[in-house]
């Protein structure tokens, strides 16, 4: 077995398992530690498939942000020794049948849909690429779309503030 | 330009000037004088129209005048009269016109209520001189909706209750309406482009599934409207808690919507189902108009006995329509205007008299004609002909129907002609029992000695409600003889299959 | 192109972890953890577009690009979570999601 | 001949009503009342100066009197055919009607200026008069059915008003609502039987309708409906109506609490002119009934004999004056309609016909003088219950003496005008049917037995303490008393048999002494008794109503017809009807628009619980859709 392979099976276990324990731990920061982990294990994906930028991404914004924001937010509103209750029964197993549904169906349709490939050439993936086309104008240029996210996370941003903010 | 246009113009110039002044007595004057205005111009109207009938117009309808409004869905503003038409413009006009006055003492916001009643009396209008059924319909629905601002706000007694039912109900007319009309249009050309045109509709044969299928919508539509029984019953608590104008121009106008949009629409239009349903709608008639008197006895509450009665009435007019004779359907328009007239009297009585003393509960009250006998004498002349004395309108009305409905010789019309001419002695039972605790016997009350008979906006208000009823009675045939232009087609494309 | 995995094993791990996180969001009732449940989401999305690029159309861009799109929206939509739940903290003092029922009806 | 001039005697009264109501309050009242005098004082003289040019200058034509329209004008076209006109028809009834009428009416008026004088509402008193003479007028020269149904309601109205004149008293205010509903009940009968005739005949003239033409009938001869031809269901439906206002039994209820009106209006309407509008309806209709429905006019006969009996007997019990006179209004209506229903149609066979309008012109004299003597009393004594009376022969001599022939004519004493017609009456039922003559036979003893009993127990008997004294009535009131004296005495000697007969030819008609001299003779015994048990205060009458007991009390309280009357109305109709009706509207009907509008809103409650909030509950319902949906198009609908 290939390097890669193994390296993507451990991956995909570090995922799985842990996503599992994200949405089961009754303990909150260790739920976020776990997230933490399947987001880092998803940057190692991305880093498989030679989107090392992507990778990069994922690592500083989710695994470096996010989670530390929520670990933050975690601090602030939570006792680091709460313990959350069991979830209810009726909720666990709605949960479970909508998940368990919902992942069968759509492993079946995954294993039964034909993917077909491009027939084109791969590019090469560089960062210079990757610049170009993100502040591009012309064809397949994404300088809107990357303006209006610009302008999104600034709302958000200052949103966040004003609604955090201390009230009168 | 069409003299048909101003009585939509007249009314919107209204609704205008009521914005620009200031005060209630502003309002009610520029109300009073633009509504004097549309009875003018509706009494013009009328000498006009009988002047270009008698100078050999020949056309079905006059003053025809079409302008095409939004043209991808073939909509026009297409309006034209025929005498049916005239008449129930004139009726209209002057209900309102004595509305005004009757409402004179309304002080609570009186711009928004003289908007929205003259808003109302231009979807009635704009009715009545609409040719295109989409247009018609606008005009319905402007007519609809004032109605449940001017109960909700104005009202008495539990008027959210009676301003949501009423609207509720109507509105499930409209729905009906809606259905049916678009029936009509979708249906009312093979290739070419369709049409809401009435003319043009009218020179149609749909094919029979069709009519059966969308007569009841029509119908039933428009049936609402009228008090078509079991669906009558926004009528009571609807106009028991209208303002005292809502009362006179709902009973008085609004329900004649129904009956005219029956005949114009659903009956002229789909001429088979029409003979075909009409035994179904008959015996829903027939209901009504035994059943509305009945009930109309057990009531105390004046307004209630009169929107029973009303039921009643409004249930002959149905029940000639669907005897589709000339006879019978002459009879039906002149009860249309007889009741259009004396039911906007006695609204217009209850509400002065309710304004004196303060309740409409009939065993609270007595004695009164002592007190004010113009108002007490107003409402024995409307009673009297509400039970069909002659010398009044109502009894024309009755009579033209009942000989017309008496024209059918198979038993089942006969039975229900019988019974349907029960609810005179019924009628003079309840018209009798109120008068008499009404006005007749001792003063109840003390106070009663300084209640002021009628002013001089009343008295004008029932004396313009008043002389119609008498002149029809007195001299009939220049109403019931002019009517004949209108009805015969009608007739001749409802039995044209017999 | 790595060599020796099929794709559809990849999509299967995502929309496994798709799952997991709709499960999580239906469990759990702190606000916090179905936030995270979110993240979980939006992730299994972008292994998806990532995936999807590579194995697919690898002469192309787009898959990626909107990866970092979803990445980028994800970031803002946790900053204003997070005040929604500070600010809910501060006012119900509990970030119990059942106690945030106000706008019920 | 020109009988143009006829219209006037339509306008003047109705020119008088109109002036009286709109502006009669502007006036001093006396103006009011001299307005509708001098309206009715000249209608009076045309009506004579008509009935003198048609009898006796214009005469017969072809040996019959003809049916002449003075005047005609469209009113109401209903189809090509049928048409209401309104228009004046001069014949024999129509004319007598009007000078009956007329006379009548004018003697009334003139009272009325004494008699109501410082009443309140005079002036509406005396525009209401006018209103009923004119519709009264208007009803007797009809052409045509429908006329004379639109005047017959117009009657009605004015009867209302009339009746309910002292507006203030529950009692009179529930008289006139009562007479009025059971006159409208009964002319629903006649509406309908307009309707079924004018449909079969297609017409509603009087002139083709009663004309020797019966072709018109054919159409309809064939059908017949439950056993019964058509005419003789719309004729019965028609005398329907006339029994409604002649208040034949079982609609008599109403005419004895007319009384509650002033007793003028009494006078005029319910003894002379309005209550015989049923006998003129079938005089006027007769030859319809004749050859159309002979049926319907056997029942004619029963009905009118029926109540003559029953209204005679009831009339011997009352005290109230004017209840006596009202009793016995109905049993000499029911004379008259007995005398229609037994009669024939040529010649002396048509003896019944001409008796009957006979005895109604007789009757209108003799009736209205009683009662307005009877009005005389109530205003010297205030008072019309009889025990309050007595002795008031002393006090009040012009009434007495005129009191006292009127009651010798009623009782059919001899050269008497009543001795005359009743006699004809007698003769066309003896031919006709023996039952029905004997049962009038006997009616003739006890209406001299009441009459009298009235008389004495009023001017004779004790003599009763007044509060303060008696006194004769005014001049303006005697002289119509005294005029009217005049006429019951002398009215019989008109020849009605050269005048008024079924066929419109004259015939030959001789007093029958076979008859005559018993019912004469009945008549005395009649008077006897009464003056044996009233004359003086005795204990007769009292010991006699306790040996009656049971039989007594039924009848005082008039069978109890009222009663059941009551029970209907207000028990049945109010009480199983109405209010099952206003139930079922309010809570089954608007109930069921009430449980739609309920229904939406419950289940718009329940729904609205789905919006409860709970955001991971939003989350899993859509993804569980999401599922079901790809599960459903994506796998099993292919």
């Amino acid at each position: 077995m290939a390097l890669n392979v193994l390296m993507f099976y451990i991956l995909s276990a570090v995922i799985v398992i842990f996503s599992v324990l994200t949405i089961t731990s009754r303990r909150i920061l260790r739920a976020a530690f776990y997230l933490l982990c399947v987001l880092v294990a998803t940057a190692g994906f991305y880093f498989m498939v030679d989107y090392q930028f992507m990778a990069g991404v994922q690592l500083v914004l989710y695994a470096g942000g996010i989670v530390v924001l929520i670990i933050f937010s975690i601090l602030l509103t939570s006792h680091i020794s709460h313990k959350f209750a069991k979830p209810e029964a009726m909720r666990l197993v709605m949960g479970l049948i909508v998940g368990v549904s919902g992942f069968a169906l759509s492993t079946i349709a995954i294993l039964q849909f034909a993917f077909k490939e491009t027939e084109n050439a791969a590019i090469k993936v560089d960062m210079q690429a990757i610049g170009t086309q993100l502040l591009g104008t012309g064809k397949n240029g994404y300088a809107l779309p990357f303006e209006v996210i610009s302008v999104l996370l600034l709302a958000a941003m200052i949103g966040a503030i004003v609604v955090a903010k201390k009230g009168k | 330009m069409n003299i048909l246009n101003l009585f939509v113009i007249i009314p919107v110039l209204t609704v205008l000037g009521i914005m620009f002044v200031k005060d209630y007595k502003g309002a009610r004057m520029t109300a009073a004088i633009g509504m004097s205005l549309q009875l003018v111009a509706a009494l013009v109207m009328t000498l006009m129209y009988f002047a270009e009938r008698k100078a050999g117009a020949s056309g079905e309808f006059l003053f025809y005048t079409d302008i095409t409004w939004f043209k991808t869905l073939n909509i026009h503003y297409t309006v034209g009269v025929d005498s049916i038409a005239v008449w129930m413009i004139c009726l209209a006009s002057i209900v309102v016109f004595a509305g005004i006055f009757a409402s004179w003492e309304v002080q609570y916001l009186s711009r928004e209520f003289y908007i929205s009643l003259i808003l109302l009396a231009t979807g009635v209008f704009g009715f009545f001189i609409s040719l295109d059924l989409f247009t018609m319909f606008l005009f319905y629905e402007l007519a609809v909706i004032p109605m449940y601002l001017l109960i909700g706000i104005w009202g008495s007694g539990p008027k959210e209750y009676s301003a949501m039912k009423l609207t509720l109900m109507l509105m499930g007319g409209s729905a009906l309406l809606v259905v049916g009309l678009l029936g009509l249009y979708f249906n009312s050309s093979a290739a070419g482009p369709v049409t809401f045109n009435l003319l043009e509709l009218s020179k149609i044969n749909f094919p029979m599934a069709m009519q059966r299928f969308f007569f009841p919508f029509l119908f039933v539509g428009f049936g609402i409207l009228g008090a078509l029984f079991p669906l009558h019953t926004w009528s009571p608590d609807g106009h028991s808690s209208a303002p005292t104008a809502v009362s006179m121009l709902h009973a008085g106008v609004l329900m004649k919507l129904g009956g005219y949009g029956c005949l114009r629409v659903a009956m002229f239009l789909l001429p088979e189902a029409a003979n075909e349903m009409a035994w179904i709608f008959l015996i829903l008639t027939t209901i009504s108009i035994v059943y509305g008197a009945f009930g109309a006895i057990w009531q105390k509450d004046l307004k209630y006995i009169n929107a029973y009665s009303s039921v009643s009435h409004c249930g002959l007019v149905l029940f000639a329509l669907l005897m589709m004779n000339k006879t019978a359907i002459n009879g039906a328009v002149l009860q249309m205007i007889s009741h259009g007239l004396m039911t906007a009297l006695f609204f217009a009585l209850i509400g002065m008299i309710y304004g004196r003393t303060h309740t409409r509960n009939v065993p609270e009250m007595g004695g009164l004609m002592a007190v004010i006998p113009f108002l007490g004498v107003s409402y024995v002349i409307a009673g009297l002909a509400s039970l069909g004395l002659p010398g009044l309108s109502g009894f024309i009305a009755e009579m033209t129907v009942f000989v017309g409905a008496f024209a059918h010789t198979d038993t089942f019309h006969r039975v229900i002609t019988i019974i349907a001419t029960m609810s005179i002695v019924i009628t003079a039972v309840y018209i009798l029992r109120v008068v008499g605790q009404l006005l007749l016997g001792p003063l109840r009350e003390k106070e009663y000695l300084e209640f002021p008979d009628a002013r001089w906006y009343e008295r004008l208000s029932l004396v313009v409600l008043i002389l119609p009823i008498a002149i029809i009675g007195i001299y009939p045939a220049f109403l019931s003889g002019t009517l004949a232009d209108a009805i015969v087609p009608i007739v001749e494309r409802l039995t044209a299959m017999l | 192109m790595i060599e020796g995995i099929p794709m559809t094993h990849v999509l299967i791990v995502s929309a496994f972890m798709f799952f997991a996180g709709i499960c999580g969001f239906i469990i759990r009732r702190n606000m916090i953890t179905i936030l995270m449940s979110i993240e979980l989401i939006l992730n299994a999305v972008n292994i998806n577009l990532v995936v999807f690029n590579k194995y697919l159309y690898p002469d192309q861009l787009q898959g990626q690009f909107f990866a970092l799109f979803v990445v980028g929206i994800a970031a803002a939509e946790a900053s204003v979570a997070i005040a929604l739940i500070i600010n809910i903290y501060r006012r119900l003092n509990s970030i119990n999601v059942e106690q945030v029922n106000e706008m019920k009806y | 001949m020109n009988y143009s001039y006829t219209i006037l005697i339509l306008l003047i009264p109705i020119a008088a009503f109109l002036f009286n109501g709109l502006l009669g309050m502007k006036f001093k009242p006396i103006v009011s009342g001299l307005v509708g005098t001098i309206g009715l004082g000249i209608v009076f003289l045309l009506s004579w100066y008509t009935a003198w040019q048609y009898f006796f200058v214009g005469g017969m034509v072809d040996g019959e009197f003809p049916k002449i329209i003075a005047m005609s004008m469209d009113w109401l076209q209903f189809t090509d055919k049928l048409t209401i006109r309104m228009g004046i028809m001069l014949d024999p009834i129509s004319v007598m009607m009007l000078v009956v009428v007329s006379s009548v009416s004018f003697m009334v008026h003139i009272y009325s200026l004494g008699y109501m004088k410082g009443e309140k509402g005079f002036e509406r008193f005396y525009s209401f008069l006018s209103l009923f003479s004119f519709s009264m007028l208007g009803l007797v020269v009809a052409t045509n059915i429908f006329q004379m149904y639109v005047f017959w309601e117009l009657v009605g109205i004015s009867s209302f008003l009339l009746i309910g004149f002292y507006y203030q008293k529950p009692s009179a205010v529930a008289a006139s609502k009562k007479a009025f509903i059971v006159t409208r009940f009964a002319d629903l009968g006649f509406l309908i039987g307009i309707l079924l005739l004018s449909f079969f005949t297609q017409t509603f003239d009087f002139t083709t309708l009663t004309g020797a033409d019966h072709s018109i009938f054919e159409s309809g001869a064939a059908k017949s409906f439950m056993g019964m031809s058509v005419f003789t269901w719309a004729c019965l439906l028609i005398f329907m109506g006339g029994a409604g206002k002649s208040a034949m039994f079982p609609f008599h209820i109403w005419l004895p609490d007319a009384m509650e009106g002033p007793t003028p209006v009494s006078a005029l309407i319910h003894a002379a002119t309005m209550v015989v509008a049923g006998v003129f309806l079938v005089a006027r209709m007769f030859p319809v009934f004749f050859f159309q429905a002979p049926d319907a006019l056997e029942v004619i006969a029963y009905v009118g004999g029926f109540t003559s009996l029953f209204a005679a007997i009831i009339a011997c019990t009352q005290y109230d004056i004017k209840r006596v006179l009202a009793f016995s209004t109905l049993s000499q209506i029911g004379y008259m309609i007995l005398a229609l229903g037994v009669s024939g149609y040529e010649g002396h066979e048509g003896v019944g016909y001409m008796a009957s309008m006979f005895h109604l012109f007789t009757h209108a004299f003799f009736k209205a003088l009683l009662f307005l003597g009877a009005g005389a009393i109530i205003h010297a004594v205030h008072s019309n219950v009889m025990q309050d009376m007595g002795g008031l022969r002393k006090y009040m001599p012009i009434t007495h003496i005129t009191f006292l022939i009127a009651c010798l004519t009623i009782s059919g004493v001899p050269f008497l005008s009543a001795f005359f017609s009743k006699d004809e009456i007698l003769v066309a039922a003896f031919h006709h049917n023996k039952l029905l003559f004997a049962v009038e036979y006997l009616v003739a003893g006890i209406t001299a037995f009441y009459m009298f009993r009235l008389y004495f127990s009023i001017f004779w008997g004790k003599d009763t303490q007044y509060h303060h004294t008696p006194h004769e009535a005014p001049k303006v009131m005697t002289i119509p008393l005294m005029i009217l004296a005049i006429g019951s005495i002398f009215a019989g000697y008109v020849p009605f048999a050269k005048l008024i007969t079924a066929d419109g030819r004259p015939f030959e008609s001789h007093i029958d002494f076979a008859i005559a001299i018993p019912s004469v003779l009945i008549g005395l015994v009649g008077i006897g008794l009464a003056m044996l048990m009233y004359r003086k205060e005795t204990h007769i009458p009292e010991r006699i109503s306790i040996a009656l007991g049971g039989f007594y009390k039924t009848v005082y309280n008039k069978f109890y017809i009222d009663e059941i009357y009551l029970f209907i109305t207000k028990k049945i109709i109010f009480n199983y009807i109405s209010r099952p009706v206003a139930w079922f509207d309010r809570h089954i009907v608007d109930g069921t628009m009430n449980g739609i509008g309920w229904i939406t809103l419950t289940s718009a409650k329940k729904i609205k619980g789905l919006q409860s909030g709970y955001l991971p509950q939003y989350g899993m319902v859509f993804a569980l859709a999401a599922v079901v949906f790809v599960l459903i198009f994506a796998f099993l609908v292919r």
